[in-house]
Order: structure tokens, then C-alpha cells, then sequence
């Protein structure tokens, strides 16, 4: 066991599967001798070579591109877009491609990447450095979609990831990298020391797909999140002193939905948080599928409290940003809804 | 140029009405381009983009610098596949305007391409074909009973009735899967060139475009990784000077052939005869042995003629000449190499008829036989549960769900 | 007034517009001498020039950029993608350019691009042609989506998205351009003649964007759904007898929710209708946003009927749809739920 | 030529530790470069893409067929911009490290590009820059405050607090807004100058992107946009040697100057001195020129180098040498432009002294003047609200009604 942030147990996982599979590799734009713009794959090409570590060109699109055919040639290949903003040039080979070559042939051929990116705001990054598009993705079928909230998750889940033989993307909430964050950009930065999921074994181990966590077990109210907001969520449920139950996604295509049918059915009410804006977002198939299974059960409206529907502005990223008081305000508002 | 900037239109040298008129294409007489070593630098052959690498004279001999002097046996074997590629197209087309398909796309005119260079490949390099490349499914082994069954989406269809008629892919022929999103298999064969190199193994890839494809990113993001990593790839530009409607100037074609867009990266481009059997086969020999010896990418442009509609949907008379094929100076390729092969003394009308009533009756009994597997209308049927299957690599519960209500659905009528 | 299939009211429109207003210009693969290869743009080229109708290049990406600074010149482009499976090169431009460029220069540039593109299935078109990506596009802040039903709102509610300053992508369901649908393929093809929608008035009008419109008013139940299935629905509910008020919602984005919400409150029962597959798909916004404004009057929970969550298969695409047999049962067994 | 395929990795000619090494660098001598006629046809002028078009000699002084005689005085206020430029970016630079601002992007070494192509083109043409243009803003007008009230986010600030520092956009100065995502603004240029003729006008547009970009599909998109349609269009490729970590050969530099990469598509391509604003203004005459007589689009590459980090957020000496631009060939264009000057009798060290201490006086100033407006710490602060302004041109309701909620929850608390 050691103690990693977010970084260190990406690169870990990535170090622990390319020791074992010399057909992993890794392309993206300086990931190689430099390391990724924010480190995550520093040290790997020293260690594994230039022919596994690749420095590519500013083409998403083609690194995808090229990325599948790897796959397709028996490689297994981590592409990393260097912020999911920048995902988009590359939309048109992961949804028309990358996820339809195994079903248009029937499982003849198919492509095991794996998309690593980082998303998400709080870094003051404006509004092509902030962005959560997992909504769009997660709107795609045969792609497997996944954003963990801690470092022990995300190497657990990057190398499910990484091994899995379905496509997956991997998006990396880039504010909690270096420490949990509990929505408060005043506080003093915390690291993952302090955190038991900061605690991450060295070796090999795997974090299954498909699987949502109660991170916090409760009985008055569910709240449904992932990324960032899991550690925000936390923070507002302490506040408060409902006693929430508190699922982290993890996995949000294909999505654990008995996990969270048993919280709601149990707590009768729920929220859901993300950082990603409202309109049209993965929030809404959360509700979608959970006032179906629970509706006889639910005691109040769903609620969900997200981005607003506008771009990530700069200088107003936490009245943006969908922070402890919002979650608070939104926790209130449920409990307080009338059976 | 004129004297104030304007919008410029390309326009077809003719529309219907018009007289066909080809005086557009540059053409070079055959045996004049000079072949260089697969070790040339680059910058030293850039004269292959420009001009017309061609074998087959005007009287259907071989000449010149690039004559890869096959033996008549195998140029037999090629005409062969390119007979069969067309009289399987033919009837393909039939079946479509009878109702009994959905969906065709004919290589009419263009079947040189993919015969001789699926000739000039070896068996272990990788094929990422577009929807115009059924002869090399078929030089590479799959039955026409297959394809036929593919197209009819039956209970033999490779493609489980998931993909469009002409859709292939063959995992044992190493061809890949089709996709109906044009140019995206480029950066794939570019790709898997790539993986071949790390690997150490000396395997190539090669791809196939049409001219309107170009456009496309992909196009692009192919030619910009085959040139930094120097992948060893071929990348064919198959220009049919059509693309459905537009000709080719409506990609970018009128200034410069496409053999030259790898110029800039320091991608040899060879134009050549896309009608002259020989000289395509020529040429990607050329290419793939560079590949293969560590010479990285060649852009080959095959200047060809999309004789038929663009597919069965299509209907070329509303946009060209009709007649324009019989004008189009690059000939019909099956008709030149028969004539190159009487020149030789190796074949003869007779022959050749005998062998087209032959491949007629090869693709009706692969027709018959193909019908036995379901059609359109008569069972066996797919099954449609099969619908939910390889959408992921291990099934996930709510398609398992959804594949149950489909079910139940069928027979009681329940909320989806 | 004249009778118009879909495809004559779409090219109406713009003949329209584009006598009116000069700066009105088309451009995509096929749509000048050829006149698209659904016939939409047939004879424009030859009244209104080569200027201003323009054939483009099998580049997506370079339609939609080009297009954009075109608005910004002045220019009030209409791009066609040919089919909405092909728009996904493009994303880029139209996500992180066309959707923000008003936005980023708050206010002084803009470009008032309409992007027109067919969508749905129903045609044996396969997974590369029968798509339904509306729910990627609705996710995004800054453009408006909006999808007619039949030949009188694509005309109104293409001019009003031709003349609107913010970008609009305007789906066209191909199944329905030659005629209404009830979803049954064994019928014999009906046309619009015998429609009262296909009613055009030939001149000038629009159809205000951000208007849902009821297209059945009833009781018992409130049907939300828009394209190919608002006629199915009509035909599925005039089979159960249940009197259900059918509303198509037309703008998906801005959405009107009042008139949803309206008749929710008044029905107490609600199902979903598209194409579109499901997960994470736009019925997950209209459950959410219906769940929340309605809770307190649903007598059952919200279904979704939608295509399932797999690509459109070629051969299957009559089990793939969710025709008329999926809409009863739907509307049956949400009408049997207790409250 | 290796002996075997295998994946070529580009390296560049020196890592930290290494001896800096240009050699990879082609170099004309000054003057050595015809100057066409802007008429000629594009495969008349391939040369221009390999040379490398240069007016100030090892002497500073100006020759050859490009110099365009343009008069000291006019020079002298190309210097104080080039001047101006640097200074401005010091100094935004040092406020971000006292984190006073999020994040900056210096275009140090860099200035002659924009300072020259501003004063190349007309009022009336179209700029559509990369975040290291702050020097066309500046030449067209946009104040000092203005630039530095946009990196506070201040209630001066023309984005209203939307965009990270440097994304400045400018109507009233035909500068288009700065987008974060690379190489978009490319298809943008030629749509606009698209529209300049359809419309009949005779302004052309011009756009910027760096040697990384290029790799991107809106590059391609750019090129066949421009090509096919003859739009009068200059598209500008700042070849500074570096995309962050990236060297020029990972976009595929390492074969063919980033200049020739339109010539497959018959564009033509200058590669030019981006260090000699003689030359820089030169050759976007020409083009300019060329564009608004219906010649079309010109690809021109300004070799350049990124003398400081990417950004603020960057560190250089992780994956380059520090000394890098101590031995770049084409030196600094201040200096050189400095020595041009005072060669001609027009200038001296100490007018120029006593310029830069003006300069920063005046930056100085305008910094004082921005921080009025409001910093990131102290108000006056723009209001929140605002966020929901200009999504669309008209606002629905739902954003209505979520102003109405942030504003809400400010006070009182509530859901979202
Ligand atoms: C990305 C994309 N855009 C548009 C289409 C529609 N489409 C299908 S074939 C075709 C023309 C292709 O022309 P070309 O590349 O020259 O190939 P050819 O048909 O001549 O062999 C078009 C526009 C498509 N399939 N994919
Ligand atoms: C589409 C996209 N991909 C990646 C990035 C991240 N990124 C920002 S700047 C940069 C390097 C750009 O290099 P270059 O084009 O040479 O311009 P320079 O910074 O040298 O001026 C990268 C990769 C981005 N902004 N947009
Ligand atoms: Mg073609
Ligand atoms: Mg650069």
C-alpha cells in the first residue's frame, strides 16, 4: 500500500498494465518525453520506450483514429485527449467507429481502447478547460463510460478499463487530482493523504465496471453523484445532518441501476448532483431511470443540481460551479417536499 | 485570374446535354514514366504524381519501365476476377430492381482496382476498404454466397442483418469492416501499419477512398500520422471522377491531381492508370515493397471511371452525360486486358465468352444457394434477439432487459 | 395555400427566404446542380445561382466552419449535412464554435447558421442511416434543436430558424418527408395530401420556435413525443381508445415545458415517445423535467418508449422501431399503474 | 532508408542537457528568393515553399527582391509595436505570477508576425487570430486597458468574464474572438472570405495558426475549403519550432516545410522569415495582393521560435534546452529590426532605450488604470448574473429562471 494522489494512481495503473501486457500503449499529445501536461503519464515513455509511449500530434480525431486501428491490429491502446474539451474533434471516430466495430462485425473485429481524459472545472481554466461532456457520451451505445473520485477508484477502474475488450472513457475529474475537494475554493487545499481512498495498493487490482459505491450509507434521502461532486455531496450531507445515503456512480454507462433503485426505494427520496450542465445531461437519465423503478417509493420530487445551462465562465466559476451551498439549498428542498 | 477576387465554382467539363468531354485529365502514353528505386527520396519522385503511370498501350501491349511482366496465367486469373466481380455486381444490381435487396453499390468500370491490387498485397496485410472494394473480399477468399447473403440480410449474413447490403468484412481474409461513414477507415489502416511496425512485424496496411472522400478529415489525420511516424501503409485515392453528384473539382481536384496532397508531408504520390491492370498492380508492388522496407507511407491516386450510378439509389442521367463512359480515354479495364491477353496470344473472344457465360452461372447458383438461407420475404429468418448481441463484449443488464421486453413484447404486448 | 409533402415545404421555405433576403445562402454535398439527394434544395441553384447555392465537399467539419464564418459576414447560411449519421465530423464546429461564438464575444459576433440534416430510420438505411442523434445536440447550450412533424411546421419552423440569430439544427425525419406514418410498413404508403398539415400556405409565415403544439387534446393521458412518432402515437392511441392528449413538442431545445407540464398536471399520466434510443437519450430531459414539475399529480410513473439501446440494425429495424405495438403497450401499461 | 518497416519517432535536435542545434533548420540568404508576379500560376512558384524568403541580411541590411521599401518612419512604428508587444506581455507575465491573473500566454520572439501582417492587410480585412496574436489587436486599435481588463475578468472586460486571459475579440477592429480549441478559426477565415466574394466585396480574410495546429482536421477543412472556391484568404502558419513539449516534427515538420503543405491542392505556400518584419510584411502583401485579384488562398509559414513557456501554466526547461533561443539562426525581430533602423541612420540605442522606458511607463499606466475596473480580489466585480446573458440571442426561459435561482440561493438558499 502506498499513498498516491489522483495523477499517481493513474500512472500506476497505466505503469502495472503496460509491465504485464506488452501490448499497451499509450498515445496523446505530450505524453511522452514530457510526461502529459498534467504528469499523468511521467516516467512511462523512459520506462516502456518511444514505441509504447507515443507523442502525437494535435488531431484528436486521428489519434482515435489511429488508436482503433492499434486495437484492431491486437495492441491495446490508452489514448489520452488532454482535456475533454478537446474531445470533439475526435466525436465522429468514437461514435461512429470505435463504437460500432464489434456489432456492425458481429465480433470479428473490435478495438479495446481506452480514452483518458480530464474534465470538469474549478481550476479556473474558462470555458474550454472546464467542460464534463460525460452526457454526450453516455447517450452512445457500445461505449462504456466511467469517472472515478479518488485515486484507489481510478486505478482500480483504469485498469478494469484498460483490460476490459469494450471501449471505454475514462474521464478523470482534473480538480481532484492532487486532493478530495469539498466545494469550497477557500479552504485550504487538502490532499489525498488524508483520505483512506488515498491509500492504493502498488500491484494489480481491479475496480469492476458497472458497479456504483455507497460511499456514505444513510436512510433519509439518496444523493446520486460522481467525480468532484462525491466529495462536495459529503461535505453538504455533514452540514445538514440528514442522513443521506451517498452513491457514487462510478460507472455511468452501463449503469448500476439495482444499486441505486435500492437506496431510493429505501430512502423514498432522492438528488441527483453533477457538475456537467442540466439540460438534456446525464442527470436526466438518472432520474429517468430511477423514478420508473421507484416511483411508489418516492416521497418527493427528484431533484438535480447541476451546472447551469450556459458555457463555464472564468471569472464566475463558483457561482457556476455547483457547490456545497447549492447541494445544500437542494438537499433542503427535498427534504422539506411533502410526501 | 481575374482582376477582383470572386467565388469560384467548379464546374463539370459536362452536364447531360452536353458533349462528354475528358480534355481535363492529363494523360501521359503509356511506358513514359520512369520508374525509380523503392529507395528514392521523395522530393526525388514527385514526378509520379503528376503524370500517368501507365503499362497497356493504345494497341494493349506492355511497356515501358513499369511493366511487372506477369506470366499470362496469372493476368488470366486477374481478368478472371474482374469478369466476376462485374457479372456479380450485375446481378446484384438485377436483384435490387426486383425488390429483393434493399441496397446495392456496383464497382462497374473500376474492378482493376481492387483485383490487381489485392494481387500485388500479400495474404497477411490488412485491407480497410471502402464500400466500392467487393473485389477484395472476393480475390481474398470469401464465397459470393456469403456476400449474397450478407446483402440479404439472411441467416447466413456475416453481419447478423445488421449493416446495409455491401457492408463486408472478413476477419480470415484480413479485410476490415465496412462503414458507411466515409474516410474513417484511413487513420484505422494507418493505425494498424503502425502496431505492425511496433510489433516488428512486416505486415502492411493499405486503404481505399474515393476522390469526394478526400475532403474528409480523416483524409488528413491519415496522411499527417502515416508521415510523422512513417507508417507503412499504402493509401489509395480512388478517383472515379464522381462523387454521387459532384466531380471531382467539387473536392479539390482541379488544380492538382490527388496524387500530390501527400506532397507536403513528403508522401510519394503515384498517379496511375486506374483502368490498366498492370499498371496499378505495378505501382503498389512498388509501394508495398517500400513499406515493407522501412520507406513508410505512398499516396497512390487510380484514375478511374465510376461508369454506373453512384448506387441503386442514385440516378447519374439527372447530373452528367449519360454516355460519358464511352468517351472516358482510360477505357474499360476488363476490355483492356482481354485484348491484352489475345495480343499475347493467351486468350480469345471465345474463350472469353465462354468464361463470362461460366461466372454467369457460378453467380446463379451462388444466388440459388444463397436464397436457401432466407430472403427478404421467406424464412429462415434471424433471429431478432440477435440484435442485442456485440453491442458490448459482455452484455449489459439493461440490453438483456431490453432484449426481454422485445420478446415478451412479440407475444403479450408489454411497456418497453 | 397549396398541398406540400415535407420535402416541397422545406424547399418552399427556403425559396422563401431566400427571395426575401439575399444574404440567405445554401451550401452541402449535392445541393446545387443536383438539388440534395432527398430533393430539398431541387431547382434552387437554378433561380437563385451558384453563389448562393453551393456544392460542397464531403467535409463535415469544413461545411459547418465555413458556414460559420460566412454568419459572421453577414451571410444567413443553411448548411445541409445528407444524413444526421454523417454530422458527427462536424461536432466540433458546431459544439465549441457555432454554439459559443455569441456567448465568448458577448454579443459582437454571431453566426446565424440553420444546419439542416435528415434523421430517423424506417427507410432500411442501416446503422449509418437511420440515426436520431437529437439528444447529443440538446445537451448543448447555445444552439436550439428543433424537429417537424409534418410539412406546415417544417416550413414555419424552418423560416423562423432561417431568421433567427441563433444557430438552430433542424432534424428532418426522412420517413415521414413523403408522407405521415403510422408505423405499421405493411400499410400501403399514405401521402400528405390527405393530411391537414399538408396544407402550405405558400408565402411567408413561421412557426414560433420554443412552442410545443397539442396535437391531441385529452384526459386520461399526456403523450410527449415529436418527428416519425407523433403519428404513430396518434395511431396507437386511436386503437386503445384511452384519451390521451398527444403533444408534439416540435423545439426541443429551448423546451416549452408549460404546455407539458399543463397537461400532466391535468392528466396525471405521462409516456415518452422517440426514435432515438434511450439511455441517456432527450426523453430522460422529459421525464426530469415533467417528474419535477408534475410529481405531486402523476398517478404513475413516467415510461419512455424509445429505439433500444443498440445501433439500427438493417434487417430488424421493424423490431428496432418503436412502432405502433410498443406505443399500445406503453400506453397500456402506463394507464394500468396505480397511483 | 531502413532495411525494415519500423515506426519512425520524431526527435528533436536537442533535450535538456543537449547543445541547441537549428541545423534542421533550411536557411536562405537574405534576398536570394524571386519575387513573382502575384499572376503567376501557383506551380510556376513552388520554390517560394522551400526557400525561405528573406530581406534583412546578416548586416541588417534590406535587399533582394522582396524588400519593400517601406520608410523608416513607418518602421519605426512597426518596432514600437513589436516593442510594445513584449513589454505588454512582460508585464501581464509578472501579474501572473503575483497571481493576479489566472493564467497568461507571451508571444515573445514572436511579435514581427502580427506587428507586420496587421500592417500588410487593410482596416476592412478579417482577422481571425491564435491566443499569440495580441499584437494584431493591438496594431488595430484595442487599448491596453481594454487587453488587461479582459485578463482580470473585470467589469471592463469585453468577454464579461467568460474567457480565460488572452481570449480578447474585437468587431470595431475586424478581429475575430480568440477560441480555445486550436485551428477552428481556420474554416472560419475562408467561410468569411467566402462571403466577401459572393457578396462582391474586396476584402480578404487571414487567419493564424501554429506549426502543432496544422495536424488538425480544421486545417485540411481550411485548405480544400479555400482551394476549391479560390477564397481570397491568407491563411498564416506560426512554425515556432514548438506545440508545448511537441517539436515541429510531431506534426510532421521533420520532411516538408509546413509552406508546402498546399501544394497538393495547388495552393501556394511562402515560407518566410518570421523574424524579419521586412519580409513578414512582404510577402503578406503579395499575398494580400494576389487574394484581392481573384489569385485565392496563400499559405504562408513564418519560421519562427517560442522563445518563452507555451503559457503560464508551462515549463520549458522540462523538454527543450534553455538556451535555445540564444542560438536560434533567425534571432530576435526586435533586435534585428533595431539594428535595421539604426543602420539606416533612423534610430539608436538610446532613442530605443528611452522608447522601451515610455513603453512601460505606458503599460505601467494602463495596468493602474485596469485595476480600477475591478481585480480578481477587489471590486468592482461584475455581476454573476451576467452569466446567463448572450447564450442566446434571445433568452429562454429556462435560463431565466436559473439566473433567477443563483440569485435566489445567494440570499436565501434554494433548490437548483
Ligand atoms: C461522412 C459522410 N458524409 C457523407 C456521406 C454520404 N455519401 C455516401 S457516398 C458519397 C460520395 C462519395 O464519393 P467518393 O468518395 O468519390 O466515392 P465513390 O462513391 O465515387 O466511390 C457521399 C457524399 C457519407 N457516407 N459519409
Ligand atoms: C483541439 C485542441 N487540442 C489540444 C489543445 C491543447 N493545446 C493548447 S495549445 C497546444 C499547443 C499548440 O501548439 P501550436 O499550434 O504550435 O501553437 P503555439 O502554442 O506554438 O503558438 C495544445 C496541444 C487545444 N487547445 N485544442
Ligand atoms: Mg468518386
Ligand atoms: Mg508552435
Amino acid at each position: 500500500m502506498a499513498q498516491m494522489n489522483m495523477i499517481e494512481a493513474i500512472r500506476s495503473a497505466m505503469d502495472v498494465v503496460m509491465d504485464r501486457d506488452p501490448n499497451v500503449v499509450i498515445l496523446g499529445q505530450d505524453v511522452g518525453y514530457f510526461g502529459g501536461v498534467f504528469r499523468c503519464t511521467d516516467g512511462l515513455q523512459r520506462k516502456y520506450g518511444e514505441h509504447r509511449v507515443i507523442d502525437a500530434p494535435i488531431a484528436e480525431g486521428g489519434i482515435i483514429g489511429a488508436a482503433i486501428g492499434m486495437g484492431v491490429n491486437g495492441l491495446r491502446p490508452i489514448a489520452e485527449i488532454q482535456f475533454a474539451d478537446y474531445i470533439y474533434p475526435g466525436f465522429d471516430q468514437i461514435v461512429s467507429e470505435l463504437a460500432k466495430i464489434r456489432y456492425r462485425s458481429c465480433g470479428e473485429f473490435f478495438s479495446p481502447v481506452t480514452i483518458r481524459t480530464p474534465c470538469g472545472g474549478g481550476i479556473r481554466g474558462g470555458q474550454t478547460h472546464s467542460q464534463s461532456p460525460e452526457g454526450i457520451f453516455t447517450h452512445v451505445s457500445g461505449i462504456k463510460v466511467v469517472m472515478p473520485s479518488n485515486p484507489y477508484d481510478a486505478k482500480g477502474l483504469l485498469i478494469a478499463s484498460i483490460e476490459s475488450n469494450d471501449p471505454v472513457l475514462f474521464f478523470e475529474p482534473k480538480r481532484i487530482y492532487n486532493g478530495p475537494f469539498d466545494g469550497d475554493p477557500e479552504k485550504p487545499a487538502v490532499s489525498w493523504a488524508s483520505h483512506p481512498k488515498g491509500e492504493v495498493p502498488d500491484g494489480h487490482y481491479t475496480v469492476p465496471l458497472g458497479k456504483a459505491e455507497i460511499v456514505r450509507a444513510g436512510n433519509e434521502l439518496t444523493i446520486v453523484t460522481y467525480g468532484t461532486l462525491v466529495h462536495v455531496a459529503v461535505a453538504a450531507v455533514a452540514t445538514t445532518g440528514v442522513d443521506a445515503e451517498i452513491i457514487d456512480v462510478r460507472s455511468l454507462s452501463p449503469l448500476d441501476t439495482r444499486t441505486l433503485t435500492e437506496s431510493v426505494r429505501k430512502t423514498g427520496r432522492c438528488m441527483i448532483a453533477h457538475e456537467a450542465t442540466r439540460f438534456g445531461g446525464y442527470g436526466a437519465e438518472l432520474v429517468a431511470a430511477i423514478q420508473k423503478d421507484c416511483f411508489y417509493y418516492l416521497e418527493a420530487p427528484i431533484s438535480r443540481v447541476a451546472g447551469w445551462d450556459t458555457p463555464y465562465p472564468h471569472a464566475f466559476e463558483w457561482q457556476y460551479f455547483p457547490g456545497k451551498k447549492r447541494l445544500i439549498a437542494g438537499i433542503q428542498s427535498v427534504m422539506e417536499a411533502s410526501a | 485570374m481575374a482582376n477582383k477576387s470572386r467565388l469560384h465554382i467548379p464546374r463539370p467539363s459536362a452536364r447531360p446535354g452536353d458533349e462528354p468531354d475528358f480534355g481535363y485529365l492529363d494523360l501521359s502514353p503509356a511506358g513514359s514514366i520512369d520508374k525509380p528505386s523503392v529507395k528514392a527520396r521523395a522530393r526525388d519522385i514527385e514526378y509520379l504524381n503528376s503524370g500517368l503511370v501507365r503499362v497497356l498501350d493504345e494497341d494493349h501491349a506492355a511497356i515501358g519501365p513499369w511493366n511487372p511482366d506477369l506470366d499470362p496465367e496469372k493476368l488470366q486469373v486477374a481478368l478472371r476476377w474482374m469478369m466476376l466481380n462485374r457479372v456479380f455486381d450485375e446481378r446484384m444490381w438485377q436483384i435490387q430492381r426486383q425488390g429483393r435487396i434493399s441496397f446495392y453499390m456496383q464497382a462497374l468500370g473500376e474492378e482493376a482496382v481492387s483485383i490487381a491490387q489485392a494481387m500485388a498485397l500479400r495474404p497477411g496485410d490488412m485491407c480497410f476498404p471502402s464500400y466500392r472494394n467487393q473485389g477484395l473480399f472476393m480475390y481474398r477468399g470469401m464465397k459470393l454466397v456469403d456476400m449474397m447473403c450478407q446483402c440479404l440480410s439472411n441467416t447466413r449474413d456475416m453481419c447478423k442483418g445488421r449493416q446495409l447490403p455491401v457492408m463486408y468484412h472478413s476477419k480470415v481474409g484480413n479485410v476490415f469492416s465496412i462503414s458507411g461513414n466515409l474516410a474513417t477507415q484511413y487513420p484505422h489502416a494507418v493505425g494498424w501499419a503502425m502496431a505492425s511496425a511496433i510489433k516488428g512485424e512486416d505486415h502492411i496496411a493499405a486503404s481505399w477512398m474515393g476522390d469526394g472522400s478526400t475532403a474528409a478529415a480523416d483524409f488528413h489525420h491519415a496522411l499527417t500520422f502515416a508521415a510523422i511516424y512513417q507508417a507503412p501503409v499504402i493509401l489509395n485515392v480512388v478517383n472515379n471522377q464522381w462523387a454521387i453528384s459532384s466531380f471531382q473539382g467539387t473536392a479539390g481536384g482541379e488544380r492538382r491531381a490527388f496524387a500530390a496532397r501527400g506532397l507536403g508531408f513528403g508522401i510519394p504520390g503515384i498517379r496511375v492508370d486506374g483502368n490498366d491492370l498492370l499498371a496499378i498492380y505495378a505501382v503498389t508492388v512498388w509501394a508495398a515493397d517500400r513499406a515493407r522496407r522501412g520507406g513508410g507511407p505512398t499516396l497512390i491516386e487510380a484514375v478511374t471511371y465510376r461508369a454506373g450510378a453512384h448506387s441503386t439509389s442514385d440516378d447519374p442521367s439527372k447530373y452528367r452525360p449519360k454516355d460519358e463512359w464511352a468517351s472516358f480515354p482510360l477505357g474499360d479495364p476488363i476490355e483492356r486486358l482481354k485484348q491484352h491477353l489475345i495480343g499475347l496470344g493467351h486468350w480469345s473472344e471465345k474463350k472469353h465468352e465462354a468464361l463470362a457465360e461460366d461466372l454467369k452461372k457460378e453467380v446463379l447458383a451462388a444466388w440459388r444457394e444463397a436464397q436457401k438461407f432466407g430472403t427478404m420475404t421467406e424464412g429462415p429468418f434471424l433471429d431478432p434477439a440477435s440484435m442485442f448481441d456485440d453491442v458490448y463484449a459482455d452484455p449489459p443488464l439493461h440490453l438483456n432487459s431490453q432484449r426481454r421486453r422485445m420478446l415478451e413484447l412479440e407475444q403479450y404486448g408489454s411497456d418497453n
